[in-house]
C-alpha cells in the first residue's frame, strides 16, 4: 500500500521535472520511479491510509494560513525589536514539550517554529522535548513556553497528521 | 584494425575488473595483472619498426583542417617510451607476484599498478594536451596511493609530501595548457604547434613554457624541484619504487617535457640553456647527495635525480647526437635503476633490512641478487661492456662536439662519483664478510629472481641497440622525432 | 562580468588563506566552503551551468562528509604553527608577486575571453544543421561524451583511481604479520 | 555513530527518495539539459549519504557495504569502457555506434545517454565508497 502511494508521489515529481508527455519520458519515468520505490519506499511512508482522508487536506490548508499569519506577526515583532533603540531582546534557549505523537507532525512543528522569525528549534529528542532558541525569552518555565510557542500550531497539526 | 587504443584499454579493463572478481581467488589478481602486462609488453614490441601512426578517436575527421576529436599519435619517441614502460612494467609485475605477498590486499595493488600503467601509456600515446594531462593525473594519483601502500606512518608522510608536490606540478601544467589553449584555440599538440609557428613565439607561449618547465620539472624531479623524490621513492614497496624511478618520472616528466618543448612550443636557446643548467645541477648535486646515504633505497633514489640530470642535460644540448645519447640513457636508466630497486626489494624481502651498514657478504647467501645487482651497479656507473657506458659515452661525446667542454667534464666527474657510490653499495652490501645475523638468509623466491635476471640481461644486451641495423629502427627514429621539432605538426596533420 | 568576478575571486582567495590559518578545523571547512561555492558561482557567471551544478553538489557532499568527520573526531588543528613561518610567507608572497607580474606580462598576448580563437566551436556546431553531428541537444554533453569521450574515460578513471587509492591507503593493516 | 535529531531523520525519510530521483533525472537528461553523469551521480550518492548520516547506527557501517559500492563503481566504469570498445570492434575507439535519433527526445544522441548512465553509476558508487570507507575507519578504529 505505502509503496504504491510512494510510487505515485515519485511519478508526480518526475512529471513535474520533465514537464513533457512524450512516451519516452513516461516509460523511463515509470522505470525510474519503480527503482526509487524499491530502494526508498520502505523508509519513506509508514501510514499511507492517512493520505486518503480528505479532511486532513482541509486542515493542511488552514494550517498554512495560520503559519503565514503567525510569521507575519512575528516579523513585525522582530523588526520592532531590532529597530527599537534599546533593543529589547532577551535571547536564550527554552525547553518546550509537544504532545504530538508522530515524527512527521513533530518535524512539521519544529520546522514551523524555525520558520517563524524570532524562534528557532535547536534540537528535539525522541520524547517530544523541543529546545528552542528564542529572541525574547518571556518565560523560563517550560510549561509557559510551550503555551506561547508550541500550542498555536499544535492544535491544527494534530488534526492534519494524527 | 589499429591497435593503438589497446595500450590504454587493456590495463584499464583489467583494473576495472579486479575489484569485481579479485576476491574470488588468491591467484586471480596475479593472473589478471600479469596477463595484462604481458599483453602490453607484446603489443609494444609489435610497434617497433612500424611507421608513424595517427589514430583519430571516435572517428572524428578534422573539419577545415582543424582536428575536433582527440588524436593518438605513435611516433618513434612514443614507441621507445611504450617499450620502456611496458617491458619494465611486465618485469615488475612478475616480481610483484612474490614480493607483494608481504602486504595485504593484492587485488587493489594490481588495480592501482595497472591504472598507473594505463596512465603512463595514455600520456605517451596521446596527441592532445588535455588528454595528456588527464592520463598524467591517472598515473600520478595511482602513484600517490602506491607510495602509501604499506600504510605505515612514514610511508603516509612521504606520500603526502609527494602528493602535495605532485598536485602543485599538475596545477602548473594545467595552467600552462590553459594558456596555450587560449593562445592557439586548440588542444591538439600538432595543431597548436602549427599555430604557434604561424603566430611566432609570443609572450604567452613563453609563459606557458615556463609553467610547463616547472610542472614537468617537478614531475621529473629535476633540481631544484627534486625535494619530494628521496622520500617518496624509497617509501614505496620495491616494485613500485622500481616503476617510479625507472619509468614514471620519465613518462610523465621527461617525455612530456620533450614533447611539449620540442614538438609544440619549439626549443629556443634560453630554454636549452635552462635545461642544460638544471640537468648539470641535478647530475652533480644528486650524486653528491647520494654518496653519503646509508639507506640503500634512498641512495638509489638520489641517483635517479643524478641520472635524470644526464638525460635532461643531453636533451638540452639538443644536437642529434646528444638527443640520441639522452634518449639512450633514458632507456638504460629505466633498466638498471628498476633492477637496482628490485635488488633492494629482494634484500628487504629476505633480510628485512636496507641499511648498508648492517649488511655485508650477502653474495654468499643471495647469489642471484648479488650478481644482478653487480651488473646493475656496473651499468649505472658506466663500466664499458654494460649499457650505461655507451649512453654516457655518447652524451659526453656530444657535449664535446657541441663545444660544451665544461658539461662534458661535469658528466665525467658525475660518472666517477657514481662509480664510487656503487662501489660502496657493493662493498658494504654484497661483498665482504657475512655477518652472523644473516647466516640463515635465503635467496629471494623464483619469480623475483626471474624478473631480476630478465632486467640484468637487458642491461647487458642493451648496448646492442647501438649496432647499425638496430639503431635505425628504434633509437634513431626516437631521436628524429625529438630533433625534428615542429615538423611534428606536419607529420601528424598531414601536409 | 568582470566586475562580479573579481570580488568573487578575491573573496575565494581570502577564504582559502583564512582557512589555512584558522585554528578550528570546523571553521576551516566552512571557509573552504566559501571557496567551493564561490567557484560554482564563478562557473555560473562564466555561463557554464554544467560545471556549476557539479561543483555545487560535490561541494555540498564534501562539506557534509568533512563536517561529519570533524564532529566525530576533533576540531583542533594540531599541526605545528608559529615556528619559523615568516620566511615561508615572504617566499610565498615573492613567488606570487613574480607569478602575477609574469602572467600579466604574458597574458597580454592572449585574445580576450570568448573571442573566436576557439576554432573548434565552428566544427562542433556544424553550420548546415541546427544541431551538431552527435544529435545531442546539450553541446557540453556532446563534447565531453562524444567528441572527447576518451578524455572523459580518463576523467572517470581519475575518480576510480582516487577511490581505489583511498580504499588502499585506509586499510586496517598494511602488511601481513 | 550517533544518529541525528528526529527532525533530520524525518525530513531525510521524505527527501532522500526525491533527491535520488532528481539525481537520476539529471543523469538521464544529461544530453538534453545541463548536468550529466558526474552531477547526477553525486546527487544519487548524496541521497544515500543522507540516509546513512541520519540513521547513524553502527550496524549500518560495514565492510560489505564498502565492497558493494566499490563494485558498483567498477561496474559503472566497466560499462563505459565496454561502450567505448564496441566502437573499436566496429571501427574506431569511442565511435558513436548507435543511431542519432531525433534531437531533444530522450532517446537521441547515440550512446551519449548510455555513457551518462555508466558515469552516473560510477560516480555514485565512488563517492559512497569513500564515505563508507571513512565511516568504517572511524567505527572500526585503525590500529
Amino acid at each position: 500500500m505505502s509503496r504504491i502511494v510512494y510510487f505515485i508521489i515519485a511519478y508526480a515529481f518526475w512529471l513535474l521535472l520533465t514537464l513533457s508527455v512524450d512516451w519516452q519520458h513516461l516509460v523511463t519515468g515509470a522505470v525510474v520511479c519503480g527503482l526509487t520505490t524499491m530502494i526508498f519506499g520502505k523508509i519513506s511512508i509508514s501510514r499511507a491510509r492517512k493520505l486518503f482522508q480528505p479532511q486532513r487536506y482541509f486542515w493542511m490548508v488552514l494550517y498554512v494560513l495560520v503559519l503565514l499569519w503567525e510569521c507575519l506577526k512575528a516579523n513585525f515583532d522582530v523588526a520592532y525589536r531590532v529597530l527599537h533603540p534599546a533593543m529589547p531582546i532577551r535571547p536564550g534557549i527554552v525547553k518546550a514539550r509537544s504532545s504530538l505523537k508522530t515524527d512527521v507532525a513533530r518535524t512539521c512543528l519544529a520546522n514551523s517554529i524555525t520558520m517563524t522569525p524570532g524562534t528557532l528549534t535547536v534540537d528535539m529528542n525522541g520524547e517530544g522535548d523541543l529546545y528552542i532558541h528564542w529572541i525574547n525569552v518571556k518565560d523560563d518555565d517550560a510549561q509557559h513556553a510551550t503555551q506561547m510557542i508550541v500550542k498555536r500550531f499544535e492544535r491544527i497539526l494534530k488534526r492534519v497528521f494524527e | 584494425m589499429n591497435l593503438i587504443p589497446l595500450f590504454v584499454a587493456i590495463p584499464l579493463a583489467m583494473a576495472f575488473v579486479m575489484p569485481l572478481f579479485g576476491r574470488l581467488s588468491r591467484l586471480l589478481p596475479d593472473l589478471l595483472g600479469n596477463a595484462a602486462t604481458l599483453a602490453l609488453a607484446a603489443l609494444s614490441c609489435a610497434m617497433i619498426n612500424l611507421p608513424m601512426m595517427v589514430y583519430k578517436v571516435g572517428g572524428w575527421e578534422p573539419v577545415n583542417g582543424v582536428p575536433i576529436g582527440i588524436y593518438l599519435v605513435v611516433d618513434g619517441l612514443a614507441v621507445l617510451m611504450l617499450l620502456i614502460i611496458n617491458v619494465i612494467g611486465f618485469a615488475v609485475s612478475v616480481y610483484s607476484i612474490e614480493y607483494m605477498r608481504k602486504y595485504t590486499d593484492k587485488a587493489r595493488f594490481y588495480t592501482l599498478f595497472l591504472l598507473m600503467m594505463a596512465g603512463m601509456n595514455g600520456v605517451v600515446i596521446s596527441g592532445d594536451m588535455f588528454n595528456l594531462y588527464v592520463f598524467l593525473e591517472v598515473a600520478a594519483i595511482a602513484s600517490y596511493a602506491l607510495v602509501a601502500f604499506g600504510t605505515e606512518a612514514e610511508e603516509l608522510e612521504a606520500a603526502f609530501k609527494y602528493q602535495v608536490m605532485g598536485t602543485a606540478a599538475s596545477g602548473f601544467i594545467l595552467v600552462g595548457i590553459a594558456v596555450l589553449y587560449s593562445l592557439t584555440g586548440t588542444l591538439n599538440m600538432a595543431d597548436a604547434g602549427k599555430v604557434i609557428l604561424e603566430q611566432g613565439r609570443s609572450q604567452g607561449a613563453l609563459f606557458a613554457g615556463a609553467l610547463f618547465l616547472m610542472g614537468f620539472g617537478l614531475k621529473a624531479a629535476i633540481m631544484p624541484f627534486h625535494a619530494w623524490l628521496p622520500d617518496a621513492h624509497p617509501s614505496a614497496p620495491a616494485p613500485i619504487s622500481a616503476m617510479l624511478s625507472g619509468v614514471l618520472i620519465k613518462a610523465i616528466g621527461i617525455y612530456a617535457l620533450c614533447r611539449i618543448f620540442f614538438n609544440v612550443i619549439g626549443l629556443n636557446l634560453t630554454t636549452s640553456y635552462i635545461l642544460m643548467a638544471m640537468g648539470a645541477l641535478s647530475m652533480i648535486a644528486g650524486v653528491f647527495l647520494a654518496i653519503g646515504q646509508w639507506d640503500m633505497k634512498r641512495l638509489f633514489a638520489y641517483h635517479s635525480i643524478s641520472q635524470m640530470g644526464y638525460v635532461v642535460m643531453a636533451i638540452g644540448i639538443g644536437t642529434p647526437l646528444a638527443v640520441l645519447g639522452g634518449l639512450f640513457h633514458l632507456v638504460n636508466h629505466a633498466t638498471f635503476k628498476s633492477l637496482l630497486f628490485l635488488n633492494s626489494g629482494a634484500v628487504v624481502y629476505s633480510t628485512g633490512n636496507r641499511d648498508l651498514q648492517k649488511m655485508g657478504g650477502l653474495n654468499q647467501r643471495m647469489p642471484v641478487t648479488g650478481a644482478t645487482s653487480l651488473i646493475a651497479s656496473m651499468s649505472i656507473a658506466g663500466i664499458p661492456p654494460f649499457n650505461g657506458f655507451w649512453s654516457k659515452l655518447i652524451i659526453i661525446l656530444a657535449a664535446v662536439q657541441a663545444g660544451y667542454y665544461g658539461l662534458a667534464a661535469l658528466a665525467v666527474v658525475g660518472s666517477i662519483m657514481t662509480l664510487a657510490s656503487f662501489l660502496k653499495v657493493q662493498r658494504y652490501g654484497f661483498f665482504g664478510k657475512l655477518r652472523p645475523v644473516w647466516k640463515k638468509v635465503r635467496e629471494a623466491p623464483v619469480f623475483m629472481c626471474v624478473s631480476m635476471v630478465l632486467l640484468a640481461l637487458l642491461c647487458v644486451g642493451m648496448g646492442l641497440l647501438l649496432l647499425p641495423g638496430v639503431k635505425d629502427g628504434l633509437l634513431d627514429r626516437a631521436a628524429d622525432a625529438v630533433t625534428g621539432g615542429t615538423d611534428y605538426s606536419g607529420l601528424v596533420l598531414g601536409k | 562580468m568582470i566586475i562580479v568576478l573579481c570580488p568573487l575571486i578575491v573573496l575565494m582567495i581570502l577564504g582559502g588563506v583564512v582557512a589555512l590559518e584558522a585554528t578550528s578545523l570546523l571553521s576551516s571547512v566552512v571557509l573552504l566552503g566559501i571557496v567551493g561555492f564561490g567557484l560554482s558561482a564563478a562557473f555560473l557567471i562564466l555561463q557554464a551551468p554544467d560545471l556549476a551544478i557539479v561543483q555545487i553538489v560535490v561541494e555540498t557532499l564534501s562539506l557534509i562528509i568533512f563536517i561529519a568527520v570533524i564532529l566525530k573526531t576533533t576540531s583542533k588543528d594540531t599541526s605545528t604553527r608559529g615556528r619559523g613561518r615568516t620566511p615561508h610567507y615572504v617566499m610565498a608572497a615573492a613567488f606570487a608577486l613574480i607569478f602575477v607580474l609574469a602572467a600579466s606580462w604574458a597574458l597580454a598576448s592572449i585574445p580576450p575571453f570568448g573571442m573566436p580563437s576557439l576554432r573548434m566551436a565552428e566544427a562542433y556546431l556544424s553550420p548546415n544543421s541546427l544541431l551538431q553531428p552527435t544529435g545531442a541537444a546539450n553541446l557540453v554533453a556532446a563534447v565531453i561524451l562524444d567528441f572527447r569521450g576518451y578524455d572523459t574515460l580518463g576523467e572517470a578513471t581519475v575518480l576510480f583511481t582516487a577511490v581505489m587509492g583511498v580504499l588502499a591507503v585506509l586499510r586496517k593493516t598494511g602488511r601481513k604479520p | 555513530m550517533r544518529g541525528m535529531t528526529p527532525i533530520v531523520k524525518t525530513v531525510t525519510r521524505g527527501m532522500a527518495g526525491m533527491i535520488f530521483l532528481y539525481g537520476i533525472y539529471i543523469v538521464l537528461h544529461g544530453h538534453l539539459t545541463p548536468g550529466g553523469g558526474f552531477a547526477g551521480g553525486v546527487m544519487v550518492a548524496a541521497a544515500f549519504v543522507l540516509v546513512f548520516l541520519a540513521k547513524g547506527s553502527p550496524e549500518a557501517v560495514s565492510e560489505a557495504k564498502k565492497e558493494r559500492s566499490s563494485m558498483a563503481e567498477s561496474l559503472g566504469i566497466l560499462t563505459f569502457w565496454v561502450l567505448a570498445m564496441i566502437g573499436l570492434i566496429g571501427g574506431t575507439f569511442f565511435y558513436n555506434f548507435l543511431t542519432k535519433g531525433k534531437p531533444f527526445r530522450l532517446l537521441s544522441a547515440g550512446f551519449i545517454p548510455l555513457n551518462n548512465i555508466a558515469i552516473g553509476i560510477e560516480v555514485a558508487g565512488a563517492l559512497f565508497a569513500i564515505f563508507i570507507t571513512l565511516a568504517v575507519l572511524k567505527a572500526g578504529g585503525k590500529k
